[in-house]
Parts: structure tokens; C-alpha cells; sequence
């Protein structure tokens, strides 16, 4: 039996106890899947999970609770739920999550890329797996391309590619890319040094348009109408267009998250004008767990809603 | 335990008027495993002069001392003298401030690379090798000698510098000399000063401030001093004529505690070199034989008694045993058990005697 | 709004380097601003009037007062608006005494500071909401902690006006150190005939409740209503029975014990009771001397008790009481003088502690008030006392004075020449401390009439010789070294904050210094009142200090105590926080923080939501600074406020 | 009118009210000499520090962030200086990331006694504020970048 149809089954077993499923349908063009609601055995039709599943089904789970709905994740969408059940923003008994070894979903900015100047991606008509490869149907004929080159960055450095605290997982579990994530990527970041990274943050700032397509798409936003950046009261943010109010958004959602931010990516995997805004929540998460030896997503209670009385591990500065 | 192997700073004293303390150690070191390699053309460590005179001056000399170390790899530095361990270790804490450091480097021109350490023979014996360890290798006990440890200013003191025993109230002499098996009296003078160089610029000091030192290890009924510091030992040594002139009427040895190590280790008598020390130090073992022939004595009449209060002992539980065998069964384990308990009693008692 | 500015002159404090006026003259461009001034005094009575009359004249909602700091006088000025009909919370202060005119003389710096601390309370100003506080009523309870002469006169002026008390002891008996002194200084009064009394008072006293040999646990709640638990510790005596007739502990047959009491003055007894003259008399077990504890057999004491009150399996117990207010009055003890090892560490039975030498001057002491030699049991002629043993010696991490040395070292000089006519005091010291009345007087006396020889300078060392002790010091006038042969030395220990003083502290949320004592509520203006409110201090627990200035703060802290409590109802601080239901996603957060589980959980229509706990609720508003959507805001320190602050300093 | 130009920088102080804001109180009424480039936000307690208050000021154009509470053990509130303790440790990997210089942002712990350790802290602080000089404010990117780039 495939995966899909190991799938399938899971969540035809899973049905009759829960009001829905959450998985992966056709999405709006062949290169993107959008999250599908499986209330009955007729809605399965559509469902399929794999190389496109790359939204974070976990983002849904806050509004339905109250009743028992099922969840079919990669492992980082298992770490949201973790995280999601460590903060009690969701009861996890209420969740019954199905896993399955994920070997890494697409980035379609990167087949962008891939295709400049011969087609844009709304265009390419049909998408075929072929073992490592993909097969792109494009007006300028068939493209192929290989999935190691169009696969999402966080799948590079993935250490938790089946879902660790699935209630049922299907089929076998694969070895995990990496099994610590070194946080290099932010260390090459910061080693641009701090002139040009204010320049940095001010170039992609000024191109931001303050959707809050990033918040929106990111599963541990659970404060959704009632974000700080609309309130006036409090009133942290105007609603200006300033750089300033935009990176300062930034930091909000930064800070907000640190200590229980699993780097799922959606933030920036959701930005229609590809800010790379999971650098500050990574650059956060790695001190992080440095300081407390936490990772996000494990179940245990985040780090900054604790302490102890003697810290071993923060030095410091003793001003003398 | 592995063997030791650090670098050796003789010392100039050790050269000379202190040869008795340098040979006792080399030899001492060479039994318990401690190789010392000595520092080749080291050079004096500055003494009381240098340093009260000019700190960069001094602290260049110790810079030469380990820089000298550093052509033969050593890092680690031990040395017999406790005033050259103080002159040596206030240089290299003083050079950690960057700016005095580069006065001393201008001085000398050469910078340290390695890393350095410089600690006193005293400490590697207690603190490396340990008590246990020498009393392992104790071959004639100085059971029945009465010492009194004598450790002067500098050993523990400046407690921030030293940074061994406590400061005021040190044990760890008293402790190598209990692990040698003789009697180490309370002394309450032990970190009193000596007179220290002080008989260059008067000489009434010294003999003063030395003869105290000497009265109390009298008084206290020590038959000998044992010091750690050539410069000590040449105070309460080489003046007790003048002391006895000012009226403090006491005859004592003043060895060094590694010539005592070389004694109860057996070692040969030339690395002992008891000859060098200037009041003859065998009166006070001849009277240590004695003593130790009546504490032996003495001893075999207490295991005596002792054996003999079990016998009876013994003999009245098996007189209770009998009596509880003719009571009942169960009184045969009880007796079998106190006769074995009275047959290896006696013979202990008989091995003795 | 329309808000007033009042810049202080503080007489010349704030003026000599600050330009009041030209403070005033910017502040009046702020928002809102309708009216700024200097003036001579704000806190003055005409200065209070003349913020009044302009409140009045120019409608003013808000003022803005720039004088010293808010920690100072801002209940003084708060009284003043409301005086005036502005709720007291429509009010800020700018201090620019404390943090700008006393700390540079730079005028055109310190009136530029002057006025950026003036937007920013005018910023904070803008948003402040008037608040009401609530009221809730008291619990007309007083909690005495520490038995000691500070304890026992709290709690005596307290049970006096008609408060009850509960008193918590952690020793078996009340009386403290004093009941240890045989004389007191400089009347040369018997110490336990003046203090005797005072501790019968407390056992017969109808308002006062005594729980000895007992510690604090844990307290929670808040001024007005503190819970409090007191572990009682197993005496192994049932105290309704025990009548202390002390027949136990004439036939105990372990007499090697610690003597607790007599700081180890001779061997006493495993079942005690510390003194005749204690309080209550009653007798405990010290267990870890017990036979009956240490080789699970003995039981003397249980068969010769007549009334049968031994009990070897009692357990300790914890009682809860509710409570309105708290007197902390735990004393001190000696610093571990050990640590000297020039002064012997404890080697040499004949130097002794000036505590364990009242013991032996005290008739109903060890010794029976016979001074002896504690190697020999002789009488001895040359007695030395050396002064700053343990005070004054940063060395040792002891830097300060602890104040009564110097007079009770006279004292026992004088009380030696009475008890042996023959003997000879010398006192090294550092230098005579004795201010008070009639203490300067006492230090001649002793010197002048009982021929004291006094010696200024340091002792570097302290060893037998001969049946002996040599004490070897510096004459500092006379510029020589001094050996005196001594027969007895009696250190004067210095004094630090009792043991687990910090412990408590944390109990009670007071704060306390780098040596444990316990931190006033302000070093001139509340002595014995901490920063948490319904707590107070007396004795040495808050520096130390002799018995009368310790009775004076026991009586002072019974009064603070009695002016709280004898209210029915309080005002809570409305300064706490509170939640904005719609906001609130219930994601508990706050709850999990809150360090006084002052947030609850409740549900709203189906919603779970966080609910203040408005009396438990202290302000710290952590709860304020996790929430994320900051649905939770600390009145009067809301996000908005404080962003005003910044915002007003930080404009790009 | 902000800070005195040429002499002074912008340094925004956020001190619970119980210890160190005692402290500097203690600091002044001891006349210890401080440099004048630091404005003291009052806070009840350094649990009350929100680290967004010290990014607010940072972004909007402070050179220095100085937090101080009670020392740890000693809160007024207990625990709140653990919690500060952790977030603001926490929110010094974000600086460098974003291209501020992390020295601009220090946390202490100084109570109502300690006027001189205030005072230290104070004047060591400033002077590390003005070793780095003025920070850059963050600003417009001088031409609006294209999509996607």
C-alpha cells in the first residue's frame, strides 16, 4: 500500500471520533496544494500529501478547539502541535495527529528561479514527480527539474522529519537530515556585520506593504484579531508605512515567538515579497537554546515562562 | 599513581648555605617518583632586594627564570625555597596586567609563550603525592621523635598569592611529619617571623625573634625544629650561640622535613646530609629509640591485658554456653561460636608476647 | 486635559544647579500643558497651597510636579491635588533632586535633563485614569517573630492596646540575647531582673499567644490578611502537661550535651530547660543528645516525669493563622570568630566570646557567677579583651561596626574587677565608640576608676605559653609592640544578621542588605516600616543596635502596627492589573507567571478568560509584560504609559 | 530640543521602583557625580520590562538601553527579576541580527543601598555608550527596492 493510500486509511479509521481532518488538496495551480477539511469519506477524493504539502495544517488547530478534530502532519507541523499542547493552546487529547515521514516539500520560489525569463510559475499546467526528480508541463515544453534543488531551505536542516508524537504514523520512518541544527545560516547572516545588515533590514523593510500574510500563516499567532499591531490599546504600533513601524512589527512577532517558535517557516514562506523574516526568530531560537537547551515543539514548558534561581548558564556582566 | 615530572628551581641557597635541603630533596623527589628537570642557566630570583628595590627589575629576573624553562618545554616550575616560590609567583600574577608586562618584555625581550606554574616542593608532597603515599614508603618510622613543623612567613602568607593551608594556622607540614611516624606537638609559634633577613641591617633582631621561636619548641618538649625555608633554618641554626648569649638557654636541631623524609625512608646518610646541619641532630634520635623502645614496650603490655580480658571473656561465655547446653538445644551454636571467638583471641595474644 | 507643571527650587538643592525657570518656560510648550511655574518649596504648606490655588484658578485635571523623588513625597502630593478635588492618580512627579541637580554641576545639562524628565512625566500624565481603590477589611492580628527584648515590646505595646498577638520563638524559651547578659550597660543593671518581668507579661498576657521552640513556614496573602504557617518543632515534651518542676532533668543521664543557652559554658542535660527564669518553663528534648534517641533506649526522663509528659514520638506540628500585619524581630548572632586562626580558631580553652564570659559573670550562670578558667577552673588576674572581632574587618567581609561592643567590653571590665578585686583588664581596641547618654562617661569610668588599661591597636596574635595565653598587639599611640601574659582573653565577636535571615526576608518579600539585615522602608523616614506593606521591623534584625534603642524600635513598630490595624476596612492599591475581556485569547499565560496566583482563570461564555484577583493582586504587572497582546494592562503603568515615556525621549 | 548635541547621547534607563531606582535615589542623595546623558523610565518591577520596551526605544532612536532590577533573591515581588533575567538575556541574540551593536543594551541588578554600584554602573555605562557613538537610526532605504529582488 502507498503512503497515500496508508493515509487515506488512517484518516477513514480516524473519522467517525473527530469533526475533521486536516490535510493537503489540490490547491489553485499544480504547484501548489492547499489545505483541505476532510469531513467525510467523499471529501478523501482530493487528498494527498507529499513533496507539496507545504502548508502547516497545525495553523488551524487553535480555532477548532472545543471538539476533536484530526491532523495530518509533516514533523515540523508535529512541533507546532507540541507546541501548541505545551502552551495549552490546544488540548492535545482533542488532536489526533497522523504522521508520516516527510522527505521535504517544494519551494516554489525556488522554481521561480528555476524558470526566469522562460515562464512564470502560474503557468507551468501539470507537475510529475519522477523519483528525485520533477517533471514541469511549461508553455516552452516539459521542464525537469531535480527536487533537491527546489526543496524548502528548512528541509536542509531538518532533524524531525517524522512527526515524533504522531497518535498513528504510516509507513517507515526516514533518517533525519541533520541531527542538530547548528543555526550556520544565521551565523553567515550575522558575519555580514552589523552596517550591513541595518542596511539590509532597511532595503527589505521599505519593500514590505504590511500584509501580515507572515502573521497569519504562522500556527503559534494565536492572538489573531487581537494582535498588538492594530490595537491602540495598547498602542505599540502607528499604522504608518515607516520602516521603522515595519521592522519594529518585525521584532513584535520576533519577540512574541521566542522560546516557542519551532521554525516551521510559514512566516516567510507566506511573504508575497520574499522578506526572509525567519532569520529574526531563528536568530532568537538559537540563543535560545543555547541559554536553556530548548527546542520548541518538545512538549516542555517554553523557557521564558520559568526560571531558576541560580541560571548556570547566563553569565553576567559583573561591572567591575 | 603516575609518576611526576615538572621543572626544578633550585634556588641560589640551595647552592649553598641550604645544600643539605636541596640534596635531601633531589633524593627524596627521585624515591617518590617526582622527576625534576632543572631549569637550564637559571638565575637568581631577586631575594628581598630586588623587589623592594624596583618591581619590573625583579619580575624580569623571575621572566628570565621560566623563560629559560620555556627553551627546555617546562611550564610547571617547583622550588624547595618558599621566598623564591612567593618572588616567582608574584611576578607571574603581577605580569597578567598587560601594562607591566610589556615594561617587564622591554626588560628582558623575551615574552613568555607557555603557560606557568610555580608551587613549593612542600605542596607537591602533600597536595600530588599525598600522606598516604609517603607513609607507604616509611622504612624507619620516627616513632618516639617529638618535632615541632616550623613554617615560617612566607609559606602560607600573602594568603592571596600563596594560596596553601591555612594562613595563620597551616597543617599540612603537620601532617608529612605525622605520615613519618613521629609525634608532632602543638606549636603555636609556626608562622611567627624568625628575624628573616632582618640580621643583615641589625643584629639583635634576629637572634631575639629566633630565640622565642626556639623557647617555645622547647618549652613545648620538642626534641627538634623542622623547617621548610633555607633562610629560617640558617636563623634558627647557625645563632643559636648568639640566642643562648641573649639568655634563652635551648639546644635544637633545625632540619629541613625532606632530610627527615630521607631518614624515614632510608635513605642513604650522605642525601640525608645531616652532617651540614650545624646543631647535631643525633642526640635527638637516640632519644627517639628510646622513647620508641619504651612506647613499644608499653604497647605489648596493653595487647597483653587486652588478650587477656577477652580470654576471660571468653571463658565466661562458655561457661554461659555450657549452662544454656544442659538448659536446652538451642545453647550448642552459642557456645561453638564463643570458642572460636576465644581460639583466635589467644593466639593474637600469643603472636604478640 | 489641562495639566499644571510645578518646578521646585528645593531651596537651592534643586536650584544651585538647575534654571527652575527656564525648566518651567519649556515645560509650558508641552501637549496640554496650561500652566507651569517654579516655585521655592513644593512640599511646604505654601507650596501645597499655591499647587492648590492653581489647580483652582486654571482648572488644571493633572499636575506635574518636579521636585525630588516620587519614593519621597508622592503620597504627599498626591494628598495635596485631592485636596483640590483631582483624583490622587491624575498626578506624576519628575525627579530632579535625586537624579539630576545632586548628581552634576553642569547647569545647562541638568536644566535640559530637568526638562526631558518633565515631557516625559507630562507624556505619562496624558494617559494616567483616575482610580478608586477598593476596600477590603483587616485581620486584627499582629504576628510577632523573635522573642528578644525588640519582639517582646512590640508585642507587649500591642497586646496593651487591645491587639492580639502571635508570637513565634525560635528557641524554647523567649528573652533572646538579653537574657543571656548578666549585667546591662551603663547603669550596670542585672539584665534578667529588668527583663524577667517583661517576659512573664508576655506568657500571662490574655492577648498574647507564645509559640517557642517554633519558625515561620510560610506566609502568604497580603497587608490586612496574611496567612501565615508556624512549624511548632517536636519538643518531645507535651507542654500542657510538662509543669517544669525539672526533676527530668536533674535525673537525664546525659549530661555531656551542648549547653545552648550558656553558648557551651559547661556541659548540660539532653532534656532541658534553658534557665530558671524561663519562659515558658517548660522542658524540651534536645534530640541529637538524647540517648533515647541515640541508642533507642534510656526513657529516665519519661519514667520520672510525674505528670507523664514525655513523649518520644511526638512530631512536629503546623499551625495556620490569619494575621493583619507582621513584626519581624529576629536579632542577630555572633560572627563565627573561628575563622580567626591567629586568635587560636577555638584551640585554647581560655579565650572565650564576650557572650559565653555574661555566662560565666552571671549568678544563674554555668559557673554560678564565679569566673574560672575553662582549662583549669583558676581564678584568673590578667584578663584581656580584644575589641572589632569580626566587626570592622573587611577581610572577612564584616566592614561595618557592630555598635555596642566598646560598652559592653567596659562593662565586663568593670563587672571583672567586681567579681575579682585582684585582677588586672586590658582592652585592645580601635577606637572607643560610645555615643549615648551616659556611655561616654562609663568608658572613663572604667579606665579612671577601675584602673582598665586601655590599648589602642590590633592584636596579631594569641598563643599559650606556660599555662599562659601571650597576646601580642600594637600600641598605636605608643608606636611598640605589647605582649601581655594573659589568663583569660575574651574576644568581643562582633554581631551579623541571624542565621536564615535571608530566608525569611524572602518569605516575607522584604528586602534586606549585602549582610542579611533586613532593609527599612526609608534610612531616615521609616525606620521600622519595609517596602511591603503590613510588614515592620524592630531590633537588631535591621541593624544593629543596643537594648534601649532596640525597645524604642519594638514600641515604634507596635505603634506603625497598631496605626494599620486598629482601621476596619483598607484601601487596596488600585494600581494592579486588570484584563480586557474582548482581548483576552485565554492562553494563560498570565496565570502561569503571576507569582502571588493573583490571575484565575474563568469562563466566558464558552471562552476561557484570565480574571485579577483584585486584593491578591500586588501591581508588579509581570503578568502585563507576558501577555502578547497585552490584553492584561497594570493600571497606571499600562504599555501605552510607559511607551509615552519612551516615546517622549525617543523621537528619532 | 533632545539630548544636549555634541555632549550628550540618548540613553533610556527602565529601573523597578524598589531597588534601583532606590539605588539611584541613594546615588544622588550620596552627591555621586554621574554623567547626565541617562533618563530613567520608572517601573514597579524589572518583571514589568516588557524587552519590546527596550527595542521600542532602540529603534526609535536611543544609543543605550540600561535595565536594572533587584538582585536576584531579592525582588520586592519575588520572582519578577527571574523572568527579566531571562527574556532580556534572551533578547540580546536579536541586536546583532538586526544590525545593532549588543553593547547598547546592558541589565544589572543594583538595590536601594548600592549608590555607588549605581553610580559605577551609571558612568561604565556611558562611557561605553559614547565609545560607540551615536547609533544609526534606522531609515528609508535610499531607493524603493524592486519586487523580488
Amino acid at each position: 500500500m502507498s503512503i497515500q493510500d496508508e493515509l487515506k486509511s488512517a484518516i477513514t479509521a480516524a473519522l467517525p471520533d473527530v469533526s475533521c481532518v486536516v490535510g493537503w488538496g489540490a490547491g489553485p495551480e499544480p504547484l501548489r496544494a492547499a489545505p483541505l477539511f476532510i469531513r467525510g469519506e467523499a471529501d478523501l477524493e482530493g487528498f494527498s500529501a507529499g513533496f507539496l504539502s507545504v502548508n502547516n495544517p497545525a495553523l488551524y488547530l487553535p480555532s477548532l478547539k472545543g471538539s476533536k478534530v484530526g491532523v495530518v502532519v509533516k514533523g515540523c507541523d508535529a512541533r507546532s502541535v507540541g507546541q501548541l499542547a505545551a502552551e495549552t493552546l490546544i488540548k492535545r487529547e482533542e488532536v489526533h495527529v497522523i504522521g508520516y515521514p516527510c522527505r521535504g516539500v517544494i519551494d516554489v520560489d525556488k522554481v521561480a528561479a528555476k524558470l526566469a525569463g522562460a515562464c512564470e510559475t502560474g503557468e507551468v499546467a501539470a507537475l510529475r514527480e519522477d523519483g528525485d526528480d520533477v517533471l514541469l508541463n511549461t508553455p516552452k515544453g516539459e521542464v525537469r527539474l531535480a527536487k533537491k534543488d527546489i526543496t524548502a531551505d528548512k528541509c536542509g536542516r531538518c532533524a524531525f522529519p517524522n512527526a515524533g508524537n504522531a497518535d498513528v504514523f504510516v509507513g517507515e520512518r526516514c533518517a533525519p537530515v541533520v541531527t542538530e541544527d547548528g543555526y550556520a545560516d544565521i551565523a553567515d547572516f550575522e558575519a555580514r556585520g552589523l552596517d550591513e545588515l541595518k542596511a539590509f533590514w532597511e532595503q527589505e523593510m521599505s519593500r514590505c506593504i504590511r500584509c501580515y500574510a507572515c502573521r497569519n500563516a504562522c500556527p503559534l499567532c494565536v492572538c489573531r484579531d487581537q494582535c498588538v499591531a492594530m490595537s491602540r490599546e495598547p498602542h505599540w504600533l502607528s499604522q504608518g508605512d515607516g520602516v521603522r513601524d515595519k521592522l519594529f512589527f518585525q521584532i513584535i512577532h520576533a519577540v512574541h515567538l521566542s522560546g516557542r517558535c519551532t521554525g516551521c517557516g510559514e512566516c516567510e514562506r507566506a511573504c508575497p515579497l520574499g522578506i526572509p523574516v525567519l532569520k529574526l526568530k531563528r536568530a532568537l531560537s538559537r540563543r535560545v537554546e543555547k541559554l536553556f537547551g530548548y527546542k520548541a515543539g518538545g512538549g516542555d514548558t517554553p523557557p521564558l515562562l520559568t526560571f531558576l534561581v541560580e541560571e548556570p548558564t547566563i553569565k553576567e556582566r559583573d561591572w567591575k | 599513581m603516575s609518576s611526576i615530572n615538572v621543572g626544578y628551581f633550585p634556588g641560589c641557597s640551595g647552592l649553598g648555605t641550604s645544600m643539605e635541603y636541596e640534596r635531601s630533596t633531589r633524593a627524596v623527589c627521585r624515591e617518590l617518583g617526582i622527576g625534576l628537570r632543572e631549569i637550564p642557566d637559571w638565575n637568581c630570583c631577586g631575594s628581598t632586594p630586588a623587589h623592594s628595590t624596583d618591581s619590573a627589575l625583579s619580575a624580569a629576573l623571575a621572566s628570565r627564570v621560566f623563560a629559560q624553562g620555556e627553551n627546555a618545554g617546562i611550564g610547571d616550575v617547583i622550588t624547595p625555597c618558599p621566598s623564591c616560590l612567593k618572588n616567582l609567583r608574584v611576578a607571574l600574577e603581577h605580569m597578567e596586567d598587560p601594562l607591566f608586562s610589556a615594561r617587564v618584555e622591554a626588560l628582558t625581550e623575551r615574552p613568555l609563550k607557555m603557560q606557568h606554574s610555580i608551587r613549593s616542593v612542600l605542596q607537591v608532597m602533600v597536595e600530588d603525592v599525598g600522606t598516604e603515599r609517603i607513609r607507604g614508603r616509611v622504612r624507619r618510622s620516627l616513632k618516639g621523635l617529638k618535632v615541632v613543623p616550623y613554617y615560617g612567613c612566607l609559606m602560607t602568607r600573602p594568603e592571596k598569592v600563596m594560596r596553601f593551608d591555612d594562613p595563620e594556622n597551616p597543617v599540612a607540614l603537620d601532617r608529612l611529619l605525622e605520615a613519618l611516624g613521629a609525634e608532632v606537638l602543638p606549636f603555636p609559634l609556626k608562622t611567627d617571623c624568625c628575624g628573616g633577613s632582618f640580621s643583615i641591617p641589625s643584629r639583635k633582631v634576629t637572634p631575639r625573634l629566633a630565640g622565642r621561636i626556639l623557647d617555645m619548641a622547647g618549652e613545648v618538649g620538642a626534641d627538634l625544629v623542622v623547617v621548610a625555608c633555607p633562610l629560617c633554618q640558617m636563623n634558627l641554626d647557625l645563632r643559636q650561640g648568639q640566642i643562648r648569649a641573649g639568655g634563652i638557654d635551648r639546644v635544637l636541631p633545625v632540619p629541613y622535613f625532606t632530610q627527615l623524609m630521607a631518614r624515614a625512608f632510608a635513605l642513604p646518610e650522605a642525601d640525608a646530609a645531616f652532617n651540614k646541619l650545624v646543631e647535631d641532630i643525633e642526640p635527638a634520635f637516640a632519644c627517639m629509640q628510646r622513647r620508641a623502645a619504651d612506647i613499644e614496650a608499653e604497647e605489648r603490655k596493653a595487647a597483653a591485658a587486652e588478650a587477656e580480658k577477652a580470654r576471660l571473656a571468653a571463658e565466661r561465655a562458655a561457661k554461659a554456653a555450657e549452662k544454656a547446653k544442659d538448659a536446652g538445644p538451642d545453647g550448642a551454636g552459642a557456645k561453638s561460636a564463643g570458642a572460636k571467638k576465644t581460639k583466635g583471641k589467644a593466639d593474637a595474644g600469643g603472636g604478640d608476647v | 486635559m489641562k495639566i499644571g507643571v510645578f518646578i521646585c527650587h528645593c531651596g537651592s538643592n534643586i536650584a544651585g544647579t538647575v534654571d527652575c525657570a527656564a525648566v518651567a518656560e519649556r515645560a509650558s510648550t508641552y501637549p496640554d500643558v496650561v500652566y507651569a511655574t517654579d516655585i521655592m518649596y513644593a512640599c511646604a504648606e505654601p507650596g501645597q497651597d499655591a499647587i492648590i490655588a492653581a489647580i483652582k484658578k486654571h482648572g488644571l485635571t493633572g499636575v506635574v510636579v518636579a521636585s525630588c523623588t516620587p519614593r519621597m513625597h508622592e503620597p504627599t502630593f498626591r494628598k495635596a491635588v485631592e485636596r483640590a478635588g483631582v483624583n490622587r492618580y491624575m498626578f506624576e512627579m519628575a525627579n530632579i533632586r535625586e537624579h539630576v541637580s545632586w548628581i552634576g554641576k553642569d547647569i545647562e545639562a541638568n536644566t535640559n535633563k530637568a526638562a526631558e524628565l518633565v515631557r516625559m512625566a507630562a507624556a505619562k500624565l496624558r494617559l494616567d485614569r483616575e482610580l478608586k481603590p477598593k476596600s477590603f477589611p483587616v485581620t486584627k492580628r499582629l504576628l510577632v517573630i523573635g522573642g528578644g527584648v525588640a519582639g517582646i515590646q512590640a508585642a507587649l505595646d500591642a497586646a496593651d492596646a487591645g491587639l492580639e498577638v502571635v508570637m513565634v520563638e525560635k528557641q524554647p524559651t523567649i528573652g533572646g540575647k538579653m537574657a543571656k547578659l548578666d549585667k546591662t550597660f551603663p547603669t550596670v543593671d542585672c539584665s534578667s531582673c529588668i527583663l524577667g518581668p517583661r517576659m512573664v507579661d508576655v506568657a500571662q498576657h490574655p492577648n498574647i499567644t507564645l509559640y517557642a521552640y517554633a519558625e515561620l513556614e510560610e506566609v502568604s496573602g497580603y497587608v490586612g490578611n496574611f496567612d501565615v504557617k508556624i512549624r511548632k518543632k517536636a519538643t518531645y515534651v507535651d507542654w500542657d502537661k510538662c509543669t517544669g518542676c525539672g526533676l527530668c532533668t536533674e535525673k537525664c543521664p546525659s549530661k555531656k550535651s551542648y549547653d545552648r543557652f550558656n553558648e557551651g559554658v559547661g556541659p548540660t542535660t539532653a532534656i532541658i530547660i534553658p534557665f530558671p527564669q524561663a519562659i515558658p518553663k517548660k522542658a524540651s528534648i534536645e534530640r541529637e543528645y538524647c540517648r533515647q534517641f541515640n541508642k533507642g533506649k534510656c526513657g529516665v526522663c519519661a519514667k520520672v516525669c510525674p505528670t507523664g509528659a514525655v513523649n518520644y514520638e511526638m512530631q512536629d506540628e503546623t499551625v495556620e493563622v490569619k494575621v493583619g500585619g507582621i513584626v519581624a524581630a529576629t536579632g542577630y548572632d555572633l560572627v563565627d570568630w573561628k575563622v580567626y586562626s591567629e586568635y587560636g580558631g577555638g584551640r585554647y580553652p581560655d579565650v572565650v566570646t564576650s557572650l559565653q564570659y555574661e555566662r560565666m559573670l552571671s549568678a544563674s550562670g554555668p559557673t554560678g557567677g564565679h569566673v574560672k578558667r575553662p582549662s583549669d577552673g583558676t581564678e584568673p588576674v590578667n584578663v584581656v579583651f580584644v575589641q572589632c572581632v569580626g566587626s570592622r574587618d573587611p577581610s572577612i567581609g564584616r566592614p561595618y561596626c557592630s555598635g555596642f561592643c566598646c560598652m559592653y567590653t567596659a562593662k565586663q571590665a568593670i563587672l571583672t574587677k567586681d567579681h575579682i578585686p585582684g585582677s588586672q583588664s586590658y582592652v585592645f581596641y580601635m577606637d572607643i565608640r560610645s555615643p549615648g547618654k551616659g556611655y561616654d562617661e562609663f568608658t572613663r569610668r572604667v579606665q579612671e576608676e577601675y584602673g582598665a588599661r586601655y590599648v589602642r591597636g590590633r592584636v596579631s596574635m594569641i598563643y599559650p605559653k606556660g599555662g599562659k595565653l601571650m597576646v601580642r598587639g600594637a600600641d598605636t599611640l605608643m608606636g611598640t609592640q605589647v605582649e601581655v601574659e594573659a589568663d583569660l582573653v575574651v574576644l568581643a565577636v562582633g554581631a551579623e544578621a541571624s542565621a536564615n535571615s535571608s530566608a525569611l526576608a524572602e518569605k516575607l518579600r522584604i528586602s534586606y542588605d549585602g549582610y542579611g539585615f533586613f532593609m527599612e522602608g526609608h534610612p531616615k523616614l521609616k525606620p521600622v516600616e519595609t517596602n511591603t506593606a503590613g510588614v515592620f521591623l524592630a531590633g537588631s534584625c535591621q541593624g544593629l543596635k543596643d537594648i534601649p534603642s532596640s525597645v524604642a524600635q519594638g514600641s515604634a513598630a507596635a505603634a506603625k502596627a497598631l496605626g494599620l490595624l486598629s482601621r476596619d476596612m483598607l484601601d487596596s492599591d488600585p494600581q494592579i492589573a486588570s484584563v480586557s475581556v474582548n482581548r483576552c485569547v485565554g492562553c494563560r499565560k498570565c496565570i502561569e507567571v503571576c507569582p502571588f496566583k493573583a490571575i484565575q482563570e474563568v469562563d466566558m461564555r464558552g471562552q476561557p478568560k484570565a480574571e485579577v484577583i483584585e486584593t491578591v493582586c500586588q501591581g508588579c504587572g509581570l503578568c502585563n509584560a507576558t501577555c502578547p497582546q497585552g490584553a492584561i494592562q497594570l493600571s497606571h503603568f499600562t504599555d501605552n504609559q510607559i511607551l509615552a515615556e519612551v516615546e517622549a525621549l525617543c523621537r528619532f | 530640543m533632545s539630548v544636549l548635541e555634541g555632549k550628550e547621547l540618548r540613553i533610556v534607563g527602565f529601573l523597578c521602583n524598589w531597588c534601583s531606582y532606590g539605588g539611584a535615589d541613594t546615588a544622588g542623595v550620596g552627591r555621586f557625580t554621574q554623567p547626565t546623558d541617562l533618563r530613567i523610565v520608572r517601573v514597579p518591577c524589572s518583571g514589568r520590562i516588557n524587552p519590546l520596551f527596550v527595542m521600542k526605544a532602540l529603534i526609535g532612536g536611543a544609543d543605550g538601553v540600561l535595565v536594572s532590577g533587584c538582585h536576584p533573591r531579592d525582588c520586592h515581588y519575588a520572582e519578577g527579576n527571574y523572568y527579566a533575567r531571562r527574556r532580556l538575556e534572551v533578547l540580546k541574540g536579536l541586536l546583532p541580527v538586526l544590525g545593532i551593536d549588543p553593547r547598547r543594551f546592558e541589565y544589572t541588578w543594583v538595590s536601594a543601598s548600592e549608590g555607588q554600584r549605581w553610580q559605577h554602573v551609571v558612568s561604565s555605562f556611558t562611557a561605553q555608550i559614547h565609545a560607540l557613538g551615536p547609533a544609526a537610526r534606522f531609515t528609508e532605504a535610499p531607493e524603493p527596492a524592486r519586487l523580488g529582488a
